[in-house]
């Protein structure tokens, strides 16, 4: 069974998305059969959920070798593996993805009216694919669940999201789209080098400068937009405002993370001269993503473009977290912000994935995502108003949430290295404040704006459960980081030293 | 000197005997009774199929005083295009009943074109190359014009035929220079000439190559030679474009192989400069162009010349594995090409051509099946993993990048990706956009079928690509 | 002396001349059959040239084959333009854009 | 030879101004004419080359056949020939110099470029006995019998695509069935009745 | 003694989850009973300890808890340091919320966000409490900013009031700026000594002093002057030292026990705390003590004077604590960190004395705030007159008060260090908190006569209901007021000269200035005697005669002064526009800021021109090229000879 458990996170959920799909809708959004489907598509999720945990209490956090492998020849031809496997930083994220697909799930339960099947399919597909992508070892598979990936995504924000779907939908599908493609180029440039398609013997084999600056540019492009790092993040807030809540979740949670889980996955091993080459510009682009992109934050008027920049804003620091591992003058400190970085990418994946659903909670209500539409709905919603002005807190990084932890690591860490990074990088604890907590005081907080907001009714089981979940998740992750630090250490260790070695 | 000799070739003279009993027997079946002369031509391509496998050679053979040759490749090309030969006459059947236009000659058309499409991939001489070529180009005019009642399909038969005419006669010129210059027609005679003689290779012979280059690039549809495809695929009725976009390809990537690599391989140097311009022009020029049609089998045409593109710079890489690449990324492609035009011949209905990108608003409410096949189609043409067209591409680019062409390779990627846009166009219609009529396709359920397989294949080839990526490169392995 | 050079270039100029007759020539259909026919007169005169000049007789077997394909080519085109002719009454070239862009 | 060469420019310059003539002239009927013209005098250069099959050939295939086919279509398609007037596309500058282009271009490649190829100027004199029309035939059917099959293939496609595109059966027209014609038998002619001559009174 | 610290700081902790999560169905009563119970139990607990501590003379000890996470070397803990200062602390939390507790039953009764208000002061001093007993900077950090949170919550109790809600946020930031320069602080920390451990820490002190560090170019820092003043930013943001004072007073928003318990007694203090905990750092570091002592003279003085203009009774006590606080901060420049503490219990008590008796005549008053509106108010509430009475004495240090041994000794200390030099910085500091003392006096005493004595100016509705409030409101009252007034006598020998603070503190010899003073200590008695000798007695005196001159006698005065110093009384009237500088500067200028990048970079530059941009272009170039095909046969043909041409053209002359 444990042989076999990463092809069964990946592959359980797609398979019960193909059979949803072939099972089709009918017209009825509230008949038997859409019930049916509901409860399918969460067994199925929760199922995988549940098996997935095998990948954390199986997990050797001793050791920074691949664990749970799984090989079998592919394509002989041109040496490519179906070969998974998953080390401290995949294991996190497979998790962090299973967890969350179950909670989108149970969000969209009976929100989405029209293609209920099409819709749990679509989520569920996407959940096998991104495990896929987390627990590749293959370049080539890699890429293949990367790029698949993208389509479900597409349909998700395209069929069931806002107005201007289609240009959100196509600014993200060919933006992200653009990115990789050269990454695919510099991945078959490895994989001449080498002669297979191996992660592993991508790290090994020796690169001139020359060639490692270029492979770093092309995963840059595709890593910084899928970040996404100024300036390649437009693309962010409009899929966000525009994707359904459960889409918005996915893509806040676990897609931005490939971005930076491609980082250390691919750049920081791999090209590590090309990476200590641009390190100043990363760690400028990461800065600069923390600061102008809070400033921008500040004046949204649209709560889910506000949470998108906010989310830009904070993967700035996992980049950050990144790059200054060559900025490190000291034997120390270099794990401090790997770790950092891997920490705030899980936990701005339960944040912002929470608040996106609280924001899909009142656009159910409301139908309106302006800021100004609302005021004083803790009136009306005491219950919703805590959680949501809980996640607003953890957003903020308020310690003993999770959005601290990686934080504090990252400020720590980019003190070593430079303390105007620092300088830069904490400026988000007054800005991050700033926009989060004035958008909570204009929508929760104040006198009844206006009928829509009287008429609110606080949240239902439903809903409960799912916040309630996240808030346990965002505390336990806030108050003890250990379990979670600990699972990547070791590995994060190892990746440093590769990090530092250069490759000529 | 006994009958067992030509047996090599003996596709060729069954598929011709059949074609003249097909010929002769569709003249005593009545109008109504047409399905008789459709079941009666699959079962010729299926016997030519079951004795191409039958007589598949061992190795190289030469016959008819070497301008005929049959080795791997030929197989299994020759497989191919009996196969999508197969495949677009199945499509067109509903279309052809549905538009009164089930007529017999247009099997018969195709299966003349299809023995055209044999003949010059077992060809061995530029003559017999010529003659096959004139085979397959004479019975697509023929077939593009078929509607006689349609001015837009007489309008794109006489601009095919123009062009075409044109570029015989360039190619006919190239040839002459080629013959004047090494005194032989034989593609190994060729290649032997030149290698004894270094001096020939020089401006005459470049200018032989440069002219027929024309000839293959306008088979191909390759910028600036490509002007005709547009107009054609969009004049002609939707299961001719299907027959024109599908195998001649094929056909048209032999002609590539045989004159290019199989005579002219030692000139590489020469031919791979026009070459990679032609097709660096196609990849641009149909990326781009393609954005702005609103017809969909114009986009389809536009995309094809993007298509082209790709298949050109793995040959230009002049590589073995350039040569598979681009072998398997035609095959592949027509694959893919053949599905999209299928929905197009399965969205039309009596009297009503759908044609226009708009056509498809709304697909998935109506028959989200055939959506999603189409979708599969689209994905596959631009490139996503994990359908087959992806691997297309993957091939290609690393033969290119293997050949050192860095800046190439990146080309090439940067220019999918205007190419994804119009392709993703067809998805958004289908799914994001409501329909404008709720009925759902009427389609017999061999189209059924076929449309079906056709959009699994995709994927399912792309799941298991191993395979074919391997045939290809046996095949080409001697090239 | 004449040689294969006269012939060569004899053929250059009647290829050029009926190219730039299909090109230039914007009303009458019949006319670019015509062209092309002259097209592949040049192509002819190549081919004689370069078998005597080689001794070899595969040019005038190809030049056989070549007037055969032509004049299956010209039937072809005829009738296409009759068809054209039908549905539009007109050979003129320049109404023969229905189809751009 | 200088009387051959006499003739050999003679007939060449007809041939190019006939061809001239072919693209420039006002009228289909003339273009044919000279379209025959031209053809004639290509013979004649080919009989020069001593490629006697080939000019006869010509003349009876092209001239007889295909030249007449086209004057066929003039006349079925009842050109108007006034209206047709000849006219030029507004790139016809252009296209001429992108023509003279290409003509330089070939002149440096006959002239210039490929003396070095040429071993001399004028071609060998054919062997003793040298029939062309017998070595043509030699070859034809035995080397080229291939491609003599598929000649033979595509002229059957020919009449096929021919017919296909033109042959069209009007409604309403009164023909006859001669299968019907041939398969009737005498009894179906003639019916014989038997009847009374006189009803009986 | 591990299982009660743990359940010091556990117990309210379980009280704020059960009264805020299942507060509607233990009800009202359940909800105050758990959380006083609760909190009663840490307070009693906090007294044992403090006693063992004291009289038990149990050791400092240092345990760890859990640990949080380890990376890199780092070892991040959750655990207690239990010495005296924490314990002191301990002690003060303890009680004064147990006392806030008590009263807001009395205060809330009607409020319907009762549990909920329960939850969030339990939850409170569950945060205090971890941020006092803290032994690492990890776990400080968290309780600052918990505290923060809380404050921010409780500051927005109200939240349907405009007010409320832009005083929490403005709290919030406010404080946010001061821990950004907190969190710097700890990085720095970090960085140079690969701890976040108290004890380790101070074990290196000496080794980072001797560090330098390049911030700008060219231009080395002391490792330890940029650490304790990075640290003290974070004070200054929580203890509202200028110029980070602004949300103090807007924090009186909140309902008035809180006031007393948050923005008066302990969260404010915490910056106190943390930075006399700091002790061995600031010690090292005389350039931070500089800044330290320069800013806390400035809020001692300048914020004080803002006190006699407000005319909001909360407010004017807000003002006072800022003042006070100011004293303090001027104490930890000093290297008095004894005499700050002792300031900060004394005044914890009195202050919060003196809020709750503010509230006490809200309550009364029907939550009318504005002194104005008062005015002999003495006869209705006796109990609420005396108590005040005794707050205000203790404030401005009327001898025998807790207040006149803290704050007498505290100027004194202040006097005594010399080490500064005889530059600005000691006058500064000096004189601030000796003009201080005046300004204390007066405005105290401005708002209790024009609270309690002179006309009643209230309206009629409001004089009717007048009374005391119930005993919950009242015996808090007096429960302070009884260490407000004795509690320096039998504690300031022991906390100040008796070493009672022991390792807690380290004090350079050189600048013991409490060591100093101790050695012509001859017990509070004699302090008392010799009051009268100083000039902080006199000052306090005037400052009451003036008050009793201005508010009693002659109470047409004030507004002929205002009038004839206009310019002066608007610049305290406006707090010397520092909420303007904030909010129309800071404040609106970041949001212009914002909209630029958004308007121009983002949406014009980044996504108009760049990627639209680019998009268009090629959908253009996309138009623009479909035009070559013409549908004409002739320019197809024509495309292709040229074609032709340029391959032969290249064949010829470019090869």
């Amino acid at each position: 069974m444990s042989d076999y458990l990463l092809s069964i996170v990946i592959w359980l959920p797609i398979a019960g998305g193909v059979v949803l799909l072939a099972m089709g809708d009918d017209n009825d959004s509230v008949s038997a059969r859409a019930n049916a489907m509901r409860w399918a598509a969460l067994g199925i999720s929760v199922l995988t959920f549940v098996l997935s945990i095998g990948l954390y209490t199986g997990f050797d956090t001793t050791t920074a070798n691949m664990q749970f492998v799984e090989r079998a020849p592919w394509i002989d031809a041109i040496d490519v593996w179906y070969y998974l496997g998953v080390d401290g930083l995949s294991a996190p994220l497979i998790l962090l993805t299973t967890f969350i697909t179950p909670l989108v799930v149970i969000a969209g339960w009976d929100v989405i009216k029209a293609r209920p099947a099409q819709y749990f399919a679509a989520f569920l597909i996407l959940e096998g694919l991104m495990n896929g992508v987390f627990s590749a070892l293959d370049g080539l598979l890699f890429y293949v669940f990367w790029e698949a990936m993208l389509v479900p995504m597409f349909l998700i924000i395209g069929v069931w999201g806002g107005k201007r779907r289609v240009y959100a939908t196509l600014k993200f599908f060919l933006y992200t789209f653009l990115g990789s493609v050269l990454m695919l180029v510099a991945f078959i440039y490895l994989y001449r080098m080498t002669g297979s398609f191996d992660m592993a013997g991508w790290v090994e084999v020796p690169l001139s400068l020359a060639a490692q600056k270029l492979i770093f540019i092309a995963f840059l492009l595709a890593f910084a937009i899928k970040v996404p790092m100024w300036p390649v993040h437009t693309w962010l807030p409009d899929a966000h405002v525009e994707a359904p809540t459960g889409g918005s979740v996915i893509l806040a949670a676990i897609l931005l993370k490939m971005g930076g889980y491609g980082f250390v996955r691919f750049s920081l091993p791999m090209v590590p001269d090309g990476s200590h080459y641009f390190a100043g510009m990363m760690i400028a682009l990461s800065l600069i993503a923390v600061v102008y992109i809070g400033f921008v934050a500040l004046v949204q008027k649209d709560m889910k473009k506000l949470i998108a920049y906010s989310s830009i804003a904070h993967m700035g620091f996992v980049t950050l977290g990144f790059f200054i591992v060559w900025h490190m003058s000291g034997e120390s400190g270099a794990v401090l912000g790997v770790s950092g970085g891997m920490v705030q990418m899980v936990s701005h994946g339960l944040i912002s994935g929470a608040m996106f659903l609280c924001v899909g909670v009142l656009y159910d209500r409301v139908h309106s995502r302006q800021i100004s539409d609302y005021g004083g709905v803790a009136n009306t919603m005491p219950v919703f108003a805590a959680f949501m002005v809980l996640f607003a807190m953890a957003n903020a990084g308020l310690p003993g949430t999770s959005g601290f932890v990686g934080e504090f690591m990252v400020i720590i860490a980019s003190f070593k290295a430079n303390p105007w990074f620092a300088f830069f990088a904490a400026t988000t604890l007054v800005l991050g404040a700033a926009y989060t907590l004035w958008m909570i005081k204009r929508v929760v907080y104040g006198e009844v704006a206006n009928d829509n907001v009287a008429a609110l009714q606080d949240l239902n089981s439903r809903e409960f459960v799912v916040l309630g979940i996240l808030a346990i998740a965002v505390l336990l992750v806030g108050l003890w980081p250990a379990p979670l630090i600990d699972m990547m250490n070791v590995t994060i260790e190892h990746l440093v030293e590769q990090a530092g070695q250069t490759k000529f | 000197m006994d009958l067992m000799s030509f047996i090599s070739a003996a596709p060729e003279m069954v598929l011709l005997g059949l074609i003249c009993v097909v010929l002769v027997a569709d003249l005593f079946v009545e109008n109504d009774r047409r399905n008789l002369t459709f079941w009666m031509t699959l079962a010729s391509l299926g016997i030519t199929l079951w004795v191409l496998l039958a007589t598949a050679p061992d190795g190289r053979t030469e016959l008819f005083s070497g301008s005929y040759v049959s080795d791997g490749l030929s197989q299994v090309l020759k497989i191919s295009v009996t196969g999508f030969v197969a495949i677009a006459f199945m499509y067109a059947r509903d279309y052809l009943r549905a538009n009164d236009l089930h007529k017999g000659e247009f099997y018969i058309l195709g299966l003349f074109g299809l023995l055209g499409m044999m003949i010059m991939i077992s060809a061995n001489s530029l003559l017999t190359m010529y003659l096959g070529l004139e085979t397959l180009a004479l019975s697509q005019y023929a077939l593009v014009a078929f509607d006689r009642n349609n001015e837009t399909s007489a309008e794109s038969a006489m601009k095919y035929f123009v062009l075409g005419a044109i570029a015989s006669g360039a190619l006919l010129y190239g040839i002459s220079w080629v013959y004047g210059v090494t005194g032989s027609i034989q593609f190994n005679e060729i290649a032997a000439a030149i290698t004894r003689d270094p001096a020939l290779n020089s401006l005459p012979l470049w200018f032989g190559i440069a002219f027929i280059i024309v000839g293959i690039a306008f088979k191909f549809g390759a910028v600036p030679f490509h002007m005709w495809l547009p107009d054609v695929y969009h004049g002609a009725r939707s299961p001719v474009t299907l027959y024109i976009a599908s195998a001649p390809k094929i056909a048209a990537f032999a002609l590539t192989i045989r004159i290019l690599v199989d005579a002219l391989g030692d000139l590489h140097e020469v031919w791979s400069g026009m070459i990679m311009v032609i097709a660096v022009l196609s990849l641009l020029l149909g990326n781009i162009v393609a954005i702005a049609q609103t017809n969909i089998k114009r986009m389809l045409a536009y995309s094809t010349i993007a298509h082209v593109g790709f298949i050109l710079l793995a040959i230009f890489c002049g590589t073995e594995e350039g040569y598979a690449a681009a072998m398997f990324y035609t095959l592949t492609y027509v694959v893919a090409a053949a599905g999209a035009f299928g929905m197009v011949i399965v969205l039309s209905r009596r009297g009503f051509e759908a044609e226009a990108l708009a056509d498809f608003k709304g697909l998935n409410a109506r028959s989200p099946w055939f959506a999603l096949m189409m979708m599969f189609l689209m994905m596959s043409m631009a490139g996503i993993p994990p359908f087959i067209g992806f691997f297309g591409k993957l091939n290609a680019i690393s033969a290119v990048l293997g050949s050192g062409y860095t800046g190439l390779a990146v080309l090439m990627m940067l220019a999918s990706v205007p190419g994804l846009y119009y392709y993703l166009k067809v998805v958004w219609y289908m799914y994001f956009e409501e329909p404008e009529d709720l009925s759902v396709l009427q389609a017999n359920t061999d189209t059924r079928l076929v449309m079906s397989l056709n959009g699994v294949a995709v994927l399912a080839l792309g799941i298991v690509p191993g395979w074919l990526w391997a045939l290809c490169l046996t095949v080409l392995g001697g090239q | 002396m004449i040689g294969l050079h006269h012939y060569l270039t004899l053929s250059a100029m009647l290829f050029v001349l009926s190219i730039a007759g299909i090109i230039i020539n914007r009303r009458n259909l019949i006319l670019l059959l015509m062209c092309i026919e002259l097209m592949l007169l040049a192509v002819n005169f190549n081919f004689i040239a370069f078998s005597r000049y080689l001794g070899d007789e595969t040019g005038q077997v190809f030049v056989f084959f070549i007037l055969t394909v032509a004049a299956a080519e010209a039937a072809i085109g005829l009738a296409i333009l009759v068809v054209l002719f039908r549905t539009r009454r007109s050979i003129d070239v320049q109404e023969l854009n229905r189809m751009k862009g | 030879m200088i009387f051959e060469a006499m003739l050999f420019y003679l007939f060449a310059t007809v041939t190019v101004g006939a061809a001239l003539g072919v693209v420039f002239s006002r009228n289909p009927v003339h273009s044919v004419m000279f379209l025959v013209l031209t053809f004639f005098n290509s013979a004649i250069l080919w009989l020069m080359a001593e490629a006697e099959f080939l000019a006869i050939v010509l003349v009876l295939v092209y001239v007889g056949a295909v030249m007449v086919l086209f004057l066929f279509v003039i006349m079925m398609l009842e050109v108007n020939v006034e209206a047709v007037k000849r006219g030029l596309t507004r790139y016809a500058p252009l296209a001429i110099a992108i023509a003279l282009i290409m003509v330089i271009e070939l002149i440096q490649l006959i002239w210039l470029r490929s003396r070095d190829v040429q071993i001399s100027s004028s071609f060998a004199p054919t062997p003793e006995g040298y029939d062309n029309t017998k070595a043509l035939g030699a070859v034809l059917y035995t080397e080229h019998v291939y491609a003599f099959e598929i000649a033979a293939v595509i002229l059957l496609l020919a009449i096929v695509a021919a017919i296909t595109l033109t042959m069209r059966k009007r409604p309403g027209l009164k023909v006859q069935d001669i299968g019907k014609q041939v398969a009737v038998r005498a009894k179906d002619r003639i019916r014989i009745v038997k009847m009374d001559a006189e009803k009986k009174q | 003694m591990y299982s009660y610290y743990l359940t010091i700081v556990l117990a309210p902790l379980f009280a704020a989850i059960v009264a805020g999560l299942f507060g509607h169905k233990i009800g009202r009563t359940g909800a105050h009973l758990i959380t006083i119970g609760a909190v009663g139990l840490s307070c009693l607990l906090s007294f044992l300890v403090l006693y063992r501590m004291y009289w038990g003379g149990a050791e400092p000890e240092n345990i760890g808890v859990y640990t949080w996470a380890v990376t890199d070397g780092l070892h991040m803990e959750v655990g207690f340091l239990v010495d005296r200062l924490t314990v002191l602390m301990m002690a003060v939390v303890t009680f004064v919320s147990l006392m806030v507790h008590v009263y807001t039953i009395g205060y809330m009764h009607d409020d319907p966000g009762y549990q909920r208000f329960f939850s969030y002061i339990s939850l409170f001093t569950f945060s205090m409490l971890m941020l006092v007993m803290s032994n690492n900077f990890l776990q400080l950090f968290f309780g600052w900013e918990a505290v923060g949170l809380v404050s921010y919550l409780l500051i927005g109790f109200w939240f349907k009031r405009e007010t409320a809600i832009f005083a929490n946020l403005k709290a919030f930031l406010v404080n946010r700026v001061g821990d950004f320069g907190f969190i710097l602080g700890i990085a720095a920390i970090v960085t140079f000594t690969g701890s976040l451990d108290y004890a380790t820490v101070f074990g290196q002190a000496g080794d980072v002093a001797a560090q330098s560090i390049e911030v700008f170019p060219g231009s080395p820092w002391n490792a330890m002057t940029l650490i304790c003043i990075l640290l003290f930013i974070g004070a200054m943001g929580k203890s509202a030292q200028a110029p980070l004072h602004v949300w103090l007073p807007d924090s009186m928003e909140g309902p008035t026990p809180i006031s007393a318990l948050i923005h008066a007694a302990t969260m404010v203090t915490a910056g106190i705390f943390m930075v006399a905990r700091m002790s061995p750092l600031f010690e090292l570091s005389t350039m931070a003590l500089a800044v330290v002592i320069v800013i806390g003279a400035i809020t001692a003085f300048f914020m004080g004077l803002l006190g006699i203009v407000q005319n909001d009774i909360k407010r004017v006590v807000a003002y006072s604590t800022l003042s006070q606080l100011g004293y303090m901060t001027v104490a930890l420049g000093a290297s008095a960190y004894g005499a700050a503490i002792f300031h900060l219990m004394t005044h914890a008590f009195f202050k919060a004395l003196l809020f709750l008796a503010a509230g006490s005549v809200i309550i009364a008053m029907h939550h009318e705030q504005d002194i104005r509106k008062m005015g002999g108010i003495r006869k209705y509430m006796p109990i609420t007159y005396w108590t005040s009475l005794v707050g205000s004495l203790a404030l401005i240090g009327f001898p025998g008060t807790a207040g006149f041994f803290s704050k007498d000794l505290l100027i004194e200390a202040v006097k005594e260090s010399h080490w500064h030099g005889q530059g600005a910085v000691y006058w500064i500091a000096y004189l601030s908190v000796l003009l201080g003392v005046f300004v204390t006096a007066l405005y105290s005493f401005r708002m209790f006569f024009l609270v309690f004595h002179g006309e009643e100016r209230m309206d009629k509705a409001t004089k009717s209901h007048l009374h005391e409030p119930p005993w919950v409101v009242t015996v808090p009252l007096i429960m302070l007021a009884i260490p407000s007034l004795a509690i320096g006598w039998f504690t300031v020998e022991p906390v100040l000269f008796g070493g009672f603070f022991g390792d807690a503190i380290v004090v350079d010899q050189g600048r013991d200035v409490l060591a100093n003073m101790g050695e012509h200590w001859h017990g509070p008695a004699a302090l008392l005697m010799h009051a009268w000798q100083t000039p902080v007695f006199w000052l306090a005196m005037a400052g009451l005669a003036t008050a009793v001159y201005l508010y009693l006698l002659r109470p047409d005065l004030p507004a002929k002064i205002k009038a004839k110093v206009e310019g002066l009384y608007n610049l305290l009237d406006r707090k010397y526009y520092f909420d303007d500088l904030y909010i129309k500067g800071f404040a609106a200028w970041g949001r212009n800021i914002g909209r630029t990048l958004w308007q121009r970079g983002d949406e014009f530059l980044i996504d108009g021109v760049l990627v639209n941009g680019t998009a268009n272009s090629v959908g253009k170039l996309a138009v623009v090229m479909r035009q070559l095909q013409s549908g004409y046969l002739y320019t197809y043909a024509f495309a292709m000879i040229i074609g032709l041409t340029m391959f032969l053209g290249w064949l010829i002359w470019f090869r």
